[in-house]
């Protein structure tokens, strides 16, 4: 029995950390950066310390500390891990250090050679031009607002700029190469408040994988927003305001949307347990025993749903993501795709799941109908695209299909599989949105089309590239292998026809991988300016060495993340009464087959 | 004869009151029906007063009086530096603020 | 540590004991097989341009190291008795997810011990060979590394002792193909054909994915202990039998280039030919053989899934030899001609453990006298300035003679001249395509007989046409060629294989030795009662055989050979179809690839205005509803009057019907 | 509820004197008393020394006000005969109004906005446009009879949210009503639209108070006193005629919808606002509010307690139009002070949903609520007033843009608000939010809270489009100027800031001040 409260720590580190970041003068930018890196190495090393320290065999959450907070509605500050919520975190503090490495120039520096490298777009005639239309097509009459407000000069430029952000919704300004509106200088953009914004957007994905109190995790699931708006609006890409901006509003409203949703089950579920327990709590542990009444499960397990389902994102709730990614910087497209989405995933399992399993039962053949949509259609758009972060989006879209079929298939290899998934997609999808980051921090643009014989030129890049692309496919011998054919085997026990259906994804998989891969690296070299580019750097290297180790590592050896994810995963199907189905002619009674629903959490290795 | 009736009055002034305060121009008009409103709650007050035959309804009635005395200085006041600046005292000459 | 399930699974009552000995003494070192070349590939992949001068060494001699060791265990098989000849060691735990509990394990035995020394072997010697082909090439290094990777894939695909672990290898060897096929990247060309080749394969593995969980719901294993046991016992209902033998034939045909899968293995010759001669025919394209193999115990249990077997091979044997018949491209010829060779392999598998055995035989064979004819194909390229029109050939053998001796043994074995290995197995195959009996033995007989025929007729024509006749290219000139012997790296593997080529065969058929080897994995082939006796059936053999020499020989020697071929416009329809692959590329276009385009156009679209567009509708809308709502504030202090009272008409009306109902 | 024994004695002897119990009515008479004395002192004392002494004066005033009201507290009793309720909901909400006040009078007595001498005019009797007027734009005077006007109005609110009897609550609805409408035409600059906002609150107000008056009269009438008590009393019993009682019930609610500028009665709050100068903008946004709230929860609760079935569906309506009507119409404005006008109309709707709740939960929440949204709009609307251009404040939007680049603490305080505002977790707005939501699921208000909850997400929009126009658009060329000079803006600015961030960290102290104060509950 440990009483390090591990996860407190690695809560106050990060936060402390953004706020003395945040602190620096501007000019500081090398020591933020060093600050940033020297702290989140530091999470790094205790959330391995973390792991060591974890028991998986015992049952329940570990780590846990619990303190009053908000009393009056039974709020308290409660953390605790378990296998699945570890390993989450243990990604989390995995990939933040490589973000911050990957963005060393990209705030200052980076962005001016990248605008070096390409041709200067001509600035749009009227600062206020570009937006002002997007506002006009957005709202009806927001052009006349402009034209009737008094003052219709700066009106027409209020109105416009107005339209443009908080109408944007209504209409995504044309994602150019060409600059829109004002052409921005790096020079306007903050280091040290760009590497705040990186920790305490740690802070706050720790934050929401360690919570075991409803109220605490809805808290950081909001949280964990502001710092992600800023990253996409303040530092995506420069010559592309009007896109980012549209793309920062669309992500936050529309996560904000969910999350609300979400708020009034959390406060509905409060309710419920004031009127079964006599005092309302949050406590998950508490809550996790409380009968609800089918009914009443149901809608809530639709409140909690549409907010995870929207942040994952499944099929019908994604339009946000490729916005998101294509706009936000390199990192925080890491970061967003690689674990701010897994907290969708993460919620269904750890909250839809368990708090609901009646709804759950009941809701399961829409998600899994969703899921198996999301996978192909994710797949084809994919294959569609010709930006390449707009690619990689899509790509993450048919992932968060294979892994909702395998957190409803309900048994313990889909369950397992899934959540090693996450972990896994975050590395694997990481590594490719890195890449990509590279080449257009290289050559200025996310369009395929300037693209084409790189091999030739950059092959370390180009080996990279392949890599990622082949655990993304879920090659095996890569990580991802390993997760997707455990959700597809585990789906299939439960559900053949599903599983089938899903198992011919993984051919669309090698299409749009492949075929982004010939269009960027191989072939002749048709663009005469993609000659000089120059190959993976240093510090390039040393961003991909850890990815690309562990890519590897894990597929050949998944056993220890196994070992930690499948107590856990098993015991949560356990509870809410989900067993494997047996195979039907069991080949002889070796430990291997005994039946799972017998082993408990750790039963055996 | 039936008090109630006064009651039927009171409404009918209050109405007209109403009537005056959205189809009238001119401020210090409006303002009257205004004022016209009150007085008719006044009358409504007495006669509650008389039904129910207690004082208190009466005594209410000189508060608003006051209240409404009050209102008055006020009103003018407004009403008056508006019109020095506008030589106008219709209220559809003042609509700067407006969508 | 856990027990190892295989022994457990003997003890099973019910279940057939299928009993593979835990791996000792030399044997526990049989991981080394894969792991030396695998060590190599990542040397000379994370080693960089420093290993750019001993790539080529090091490749080389991790390969042969893994075919000494080959040997070494080979031998040490020798020693042992018959049925004590499987030993499965188990290296550790994979995949453990309670009842889902798979291994890394190996597993030596009578089958996987002979294709590792065809893969270690032939691999080895092409890695010499490659030594000098790829002397100008800047990537040399790469080239070896890869060759090595896909050495290792192979080793796990044959050695693995449970499904999962061959699937791993089944898609690593479609990696290494792939990354070889494409391996002059900045041809188009290549890297099309390389997609091509992977996604091709992955619809079979799709296939192998699918059985494998089927096996898993069924037995709840994929070891091949514990499937075979279950199998073997019957305990496994016919239609999932069925089923899982399908999807497992789904993935042979992707790997192996079987109809209706054939289409990417010739496109697959983009890659450089000692590629072609090891992976396109030697080794990889013979996977699905061993597949099938292996997996005799479900087959054997399903006989509507083998007779899909034979009447793929069969309808391949043909599809190869009619094409084979129409292309110029020498390397192209030879690819079809695998592809039938292959179709001649399933055959024969497809017959049940009469054919295990004879189907591994000529797959052997075939791995020599194929790799041969590449490699000599490839000498003959070399030095022709890479011109691989066989139009542009002739006359070759003044000038490279060895290469047309080597090519030439090679060239006579896979027709079938008597006392050649091509002679001993395949009659062999036609012989038990007739002893099968009834109206379907004639059939599949005849039909493999034909192919003997049509076999001759394109190899003769690819013979006469490189090496004799008139020379149709010229010394002088723009275009001019200098033909030349290739350097001793690149003659010797080609001499020795030939070697190979013309006494395999009949090292592994005389006194039946393989098919003795081979008796207690592949089971024994009864002789049944013979439809003709072997005598009849030989002779008859090379009367087809001579009948098509004959038909090439006046055709392409007696009669001068154009430079160019005739155009479309102007060849028979079967010739017009031929050259265009029987309309299988076009075929897979117009059903897959062009509707999939379309309809990841349409999607592209739907998502933009369709879903997208309900979002940014919404929003629109709320946006001009504000945009009319505003409008009402309209700044006359008597309209705000009048909406309040509006409002409090509404607030007393609604009370008062309140108090009313 | 026990009534204070010196009340029965009252009822129960015709013929006395009505005691008055001065200790308990201190907060109200020292405010009321500071006021007499603020215009005594606006009478005597000289030009230069006004400046100084009234705003000290009425701090000073709202301070000792402020200890009388802790001194109070647990205080439960009605006084003067009847006339004025002094409970802990009551005390809570008087001391409310006296921070907010105090935090108005920081910003009305800022002169280090520009050269002239802060947000109030000269001299109103000046006419705009005249000569005079363009001076007095920079003159160093002010019209200092504003303080007065606060105090006393002030005291209005004060006595609303006290008074236990519809007479004294319309009286008290007049003395706060009145001085803001003078209030609103002060403003030093664009005096047109001080002028026309003054003229509109004035005469809508005065409509409303009518309809107001009206439903005084028919209470009484139904009950034969306009006491609350008495009221709730005489809903239970028979033989009355309920049709005033209906009529009453709806006519005073339309009075104080208005008050509070619930839709459809809030057509006056965005140009009020917009029109008024921002000082007494923050003031009102803030305090009205509260005090509006107050005499709405007593009405509600007490004196038609026993309709609340009847009233119900009244109330959910109007909260849904106010909620949409505030969120819908903030997404096109503007002018800042106009958007953060239909964000107060939203609010406003928030609190109904609290009040929909009909419980202890709802009422705590709502005095929570009021609490968190008047620290933070009076924080913003003094952000509001320190963005400056030549001629007055920058109150376009379009000016804002680029403001993070320039000056990014002013900038990302300014979004903490909106971001509170648009009730972001860790911000007191989530609180307050989250308190009156969960009473009124608890009250099976839950389709109402949805609603809430979309309405918070479209609200959330144009809080962002600000934030949005401030961090992602590139700097105007010529663009407004930030004021660092003024030290009580600052002031004010970092209490409701402050406050804002603490009461969303560490709300627990301020809701037990609320719990207690609910579940001791009216006296009646």
């Amino acid at each position: 029995m440990n009483t390090v409260p591990w996860l407190t720590i690695l809560l106050i580190v990060p936060a402390a950390g953004a706020v003395v970041v945040a602190a620096l003068p501007r000019r500081h930018a090398t020591l933020a950066k060093q600050l940033a890196l020297g702290i989140t190495l530091a999470v790094l090393v205790l959330a391995v310390l973390a792991t060591f320290a974890y028991d998986p065999d015992k049952a329940g959450f570990q780590f846990g500390q619990s303190y009053d907070w908000i009393s009056t509605f039974g709020i308290s500050y409660s953390v605790g891990a378990d296998g699945i919520s570890l390993v989450l975190m243990l990604l989390a503090a995995l990939l933040v250090p490589v973000v911050v490495l990957s963005s060393w120039d990209e705030v200052d520096g980076g962005d001016a050679a990248g605008t070096g490298r390409v041709p200067a777009p001509a600035p749009a005639p009227d600062a206020g031009g570009s937006p002002g239309q997007v506002g006009d097509g957005g709202i009806g009459g927001a052009g006349g607002i402009a034209g009737a407000g008094a003052g219709a000069g700066a009106g027409g430029v209020g109105g416009g700029s107005g339209g443009g952000t908080a109408v944007a919704l209504a209409a995504p300004p044309v994602v150019t190469a060409a600059a829109p509106a004002q052409v921005a200088t790096p020079a306007g953009r903050s280091v040290p408040a760009f590497f705040a914004l990186l920790l305490a957007l740690e802070a706050g994905m720790i934050g929401v994988f360690a919570a075991t109190d409803v109220f605490l995790f809805y808290v950081f699931f909001e949280a964990m927003l502001i710092p992600m708006y800023f990253l996409i609006g303040s530092y995506g890409p420069v010559k592309e305001q009007a896109q980012r901006s549209y793309a920062a509003v669309k992500f936050l409203v529309y996560s904000l949307l969910g999350g609300l949703l979400m708020l009034a089950a959390v406060i509905g579920l409060y309710v419920v347990s004031a009127d079964n327990l006599g005092h309302g709590t949050f406590d998950f542990a508490t809550l996790r025993q409380m009968e609800i009444t089918p009914g009443v499960q149901k809608l809530l397990f639709l409140g909690f749903f549409v907010a995870f389902a929207i942040k994952a994102p499944l099929f019908p709730f994604h339009t946000w993501l490729p916005d998101a990614g294509a706009q936000s910087p390199t990192g925080g497209a890491v970061l967003l795709v690689g674990v701010l989405d897994k907290v969708g995933t993460f919620g269904l399992i750890r909250y839809c799941i368990p708090l609901f399993p009646d709804a759950a039962d009941y809701f399961a053949p829409l998600v899994l109908g969703l899921a198996v949509v999301g996978i192909f259609y994710g797949a084809l758009l994919a294959i569609g695209q010709r930006d390449m972060k707009r690619l990689v989006a899509y790509t993450s879209l048919a992932h968060f299909g294979f892994i909702a079929l395998g957190l409803f298939a309900f048994t313990s290899q889909a369950g397992t599989g899934a959540v090693l998934y996450m972990v896994n997609h975050g590395l694997s999808t990481g590594l490719l949105f890195l890449v990509v980051g590279f080449l257009v921090s290289r050559r200025g643009t996310r369009d395929v089309g300037a693209y084409g014989g790189l091999a030739k030129v950059t092959p370390v890049l180009a080996g990279v590239f392949l890599l990622a692309g082949l655990s993304s496919l879920a090659l095996p011998g890569t990580n991802s292998f390993v997760s997707e054919f455990l959700v597809l085997v585990g789906t299939f026990t439960a559900n053949k026809a599903l599983a089938i259906v899903a198992t011919c994804g993984i051919v669309l998989a090698a299409i749009y991988v492949l075929y982004l891969y010939q269009r960027t690296m191989t072939g002749p070299i048709v663009h005469e300016e993609n000659r000089v580019l120059h190959d993976l750097g240093l510090r390039e290297k040393l961003v991909v060495a850890p990815m690309v180790a562990l890519i590897v590592a894990l597929g050949v050896y998944p056993k220890p993340l196994l070992d930690i994810i499948r107590p856990t995963v098993t015991a949560t199907y356990a509870d809410i009464g989900k067993s494997d189905p047996a195979p039907t002619h069991p080949a002889a009674a070796h430990p291997a087959s005994v039946h799972p629903a017998s082993v408990q959490p750790g039963g055996h290795s | 004869m039936n008090p109630a009736n006064y009651l039927i009055l009171s409404a009918l002034l209050f109405t007209i009151g109403t009537v005056g305060v959205l189809v009238r121009r001119n401020a210090i008009v409006v303002f009257m029906s205004i004022e016209l409103m009150l007085n008719a709650v006044n009358l409504t007050l007495v006669t509650f007063s008389r039904i129910n035959g207690t004082l208190d309804g009466q005594i209410m009635a000189f508060f608003v009086m006051v209240v409404a005395a009050a209102e008055v200085v006020i009103g003018l006041a407004i009403i008056l530096s508006i019109f020095r600046t506008r030589r106008s005292t219709s209220v559809d000459d003042v609509n700067l603020l407006k969508y | 540590m856990r027990v190892e399930p295989v022994l457990l699974a003997a003890t099973e009552p019910g279940n057939q004991p299928v009993h593979y000995a835990a791996a000792s003494g030399v044997f526990s070192l049989s991981w080394l097989l894969i792991v030396l070349p695998l060590a190599g590939a990542a040397v000379l992949l994370f080693g960089g341009r420093r290993t750019d001068r001993v790539g080529h060494i090091i490749g080389t001699l991790t390969a042969a190291a893994s075919f000494v060791l080959g040997l070494v265990l080979f031998a040490t098989l020798l020693g042992r008795d018959g049925d004590d000849r499987a030993l499965s060691q188990h290296l550790y735990s994979w995949i453990p997810v309670n009842g889902f509990q798979v291994d890394v394990g190996l597993l030596v035995d009578q089958l996987s011990i002979v294709f590792v020394l065809l893969i270690t072997g032939v691999g080895t010697l092409i890695h010499i060979y490659s030594i000098g082909y790829m002397a100008h090439d800047p990537n040399r290094r790469k080239f070896f590394a890869y060759m090595n990777l896909f050495l290792a894939s192979m080793l796990l695909l044959v050695l693995g002792n449970n499904f999962l672990s061959l699937y791993a290898g089944w898609e690593l060897v479609g990696l290494s193909s792939f990354l070889l096929i494409k391996f002059w990247e900045d041809r188009p060309a290549a890297a099309t054909a390389a997609n091509k080749a992977f996604y091709m394969n992955r619809v079979g593995d799709v296939g192998l994915a699918l059985a494998i969980m089927f096996m898993f719901a069924t037995v709840g294993s994929t070891s091949y202990a514990d499937v075979f046991g279950a199998a073997a016992a019957g305990v496994i209902g016919y239609g999932t039998l069925t089923a899982i033998a399908l999807l497992l034939l789904l993935a042979a045909c992707g790997k192996s280039g079987q109809f209706p899968l054939q289409a990417w293995l010739p496109d697959a010759m983009e890659g450089p030919t000692p590629i072609s001669a090891l992976i396109h025919a030697a080794t990889m394209v013979t996977a699905g053989v061993y597949l099938i193999v292996r997996a005799g115990p479900i087959f054997d249990g399903t006989q509507a899934a083998r007779t899909v077997v034979v009447i793929i091979g069969a309808a391949t044997i043909l599809i190869g030899c009619v094409i084979g018949c129409a292309y110029d491209d020498i390397k192209k010829v030879l690819a079809y001609s695998t592809v039938s060779q292959i179709g001649y392999m399933f055959l024969a598998v497809g017959l049940g453990p009469a054919g295990y055995a004879l189907g591994i035989m000529h797959l052997l064979a075939h791995g020599f006298f194929k790799a041969g004819l590449f490699l000599g194909a490839g000498s003959v390229i070399h030095g022709m300035d890479d011109d691989q029109d066989l139009r542009h050939y002739g006359g070759l053998w003044r000038y490279m003679p060895i290469t047309w001796v080597t090519f030439g043994l090679g060239y006579l074995a896979i027709i079938g001249f008597p006392g050649l290995s091509g002679f001993f197995t395949k009659d062999r195959i036609i012989e038990t395509a007739f002893d099968k009996g009834g109206t379907s033995g004639y059939l599949l007989g005849s039909i493999a007989l034909l192919g003997a025929g049509i076999t001759a007729f394109y190899m003769t024509r690819l013979f006469l046409m490189t090496f004799h006749g008139k020379p149709r290219w010229s010394s002088e000139g723009p275009a001019a060629k200098h033909p030349h012997e290739s350097p001793v790296s690149m003659t010797g593997p080609m001499i020795v294989l030939a070697v190979g080529s013309v006494f395999a065969g009949g090292l592994f058929v005389l006194g039946h030795s393989l098919q003795d080897w081979l008796e207690p994995v592949a089971g024994t082939g009864v002789e049944g009662v013979h439809t003709f006796s072997p005598v009849v059936l030989t002779l008859l053999t090379l009367v087809v055989t001579a009948g098509g020499f004959a038909g090439a020989y006046l055709r392409y020697q007696l009669r001068p050979v154009e430079s160019v071929a005739r155009p479309d416009t102007e060849v028979s329809l079967v010739t017009f179809a031929a050259r265009h692959d029987l309309f299988a590329n076009t075929f897979n276009e117009t059903v897959a690839m062009r509707p999939g385009q379309y309809l990841t156009r349409f999607l592209v679209w739907l998502d933009l205005v369709g879903i997208d567009g309900l979002v940014r509708g919404s929003a629109a809308a709320i946006g001009g509803l504000s945009g009319r709502m505003r409008r009402l504030q309209t700044g006359f202090v008597r309209s705000y009057a009048l909406s309040m009272l509006g409002g409090a008409v509404l607030v007393v009306g609604a009370l008062l019907l309140v108090r009313a109902g | 509820m026990s009534a204070d024994p010196t009340v029965l004695l009252a009822q129960t002897q015709k013929i006395t004197p009505p005691s008055i119990e001065y200790s308990s009515l201190s907060p109200l008479l020292i405010v009321f008393v500071v006021a007499l004395v603020g215009v005594l002192v606006d009478a005597f004392a000289p030009r230069g020394a006004r400046r100084v002494i009234q705003p000290v004066l009425a701090g000073g005033g709202f301070i000792a006000a402020l200890v009388a009201v802790a001194v109070l507290h647990g205080r439960h009793a009605v006084l003067a005969s009847g006339a004025v309720a002094i409970d802990a909901p009551t005390l809570f909400m008087q001391g409310t109004i006296l921070v907010f006040a105090l935090l108005s009078v920081l910003l009305v007595a800022e002169r280090r906005l520009d050269s002239s001498g802060g947000a109030i005019v000269a001299s109103a009797a000046i006419t705009p446009g005249s000569k005079g007027s363009t001076a007095q734009q920079t003159s160093a005077d002010m019209q200092t009879e504003a303080y007065p006007l606060m105090v006393f109005s002030v005291t209005g609110m004060m006595l609303f949210v006290a008074s236990n009897n519809l007479l004294v609550m319309f009286v008290a609805l007049e003395i706060l009503s009145l001085p803001l409408y003078l209030l609103c035409g002060l403003a030093r600059r664009r005096r047109l639209l001080s002028q026309e906002a003054a003229m509109k609150y004035f005469l809508l107000g005065a409509f409303s108070s009518a309809f107001f008056l009206y439903g005084v009269a028919f209470a009484y009438g139904f009950a034969g006193s306009v006491e609350l008590g008495k009221i709730a009393d005489a809903v239970g019993t028979v033989g009355k005629n309920d049709l005033y009682l209906y009529l009453s019930l709806a006519l005073l609610a339309v009075g104080l919808f208005f008050k509070i500028g619930a839709a459809p009665f809030h057509s006056w709050t965005p140009d009020v606002y917009q029109g008024a100068p921002t000082p007494v903008t923050a003031f009102m946004a803030a305090g009205t509010k509260v005090a509006a709230f107050g005499a709405l929860l007593r009405v509600f609760y007490i004196a038609f307690g026993g309709l609340r079935w009847d009233w119900r569906p009244v109330l959910w309506t109007v909260a849904i139009l106010t909620m949409v009507v505030g969120a819908v119409l903030a997404l096109t404005q503007r002018d800042i002070k106009r958007m953060l006008a239909y964000s107060a109309v939203a609010h406003a709707g928030f609190l109904l949903v609290g009040l929909a709740g009909t419980n202890t939960d709802g009422l705590r929440g709502s005095m929570f609520y009021l609490v968190t949204y008047g620290f933070t709009t009076i924080a913003a609307f003094a952000v509001v007033s320190l963005v400056r251009t030549s001629d007055g404040e920058a109150s376009d939007l379009s000016q804002w843009r680029g403001l993070g680049r320039t000056s990014p603490l002013l900038a990302g305080t300014f979004s903490f608000l909106l971001l509170a505002l648009a009730g972001i977790p860790l911000t007191s707005g989530f609180t307050g939010k989250f308190a009156v939501f969960q009473a009124a699921i608890e009250g099976d208000a839950t389709p109402l809270v949805v609603v809430a909850l979309v309405c918070s997400a479209i609200a959330a929009f144009f809080y962002v489009r600000v934030i949005v126009l401030m961090f992602f658009s590139e700097p105007l060329a010529e663009g407004p100027v930030v004021v660092t000079r003024p030290t009580l803006t600052f002031a004010t600015v970092g209490i409701g800031t402050v406050a804002t961030l603490v009461l969303g960290v560490a709300p627990q102290p301020l809701l037990d001040l609320a719990n207690t104060a609910a579940t001791s509950g009216f006296v009646r």
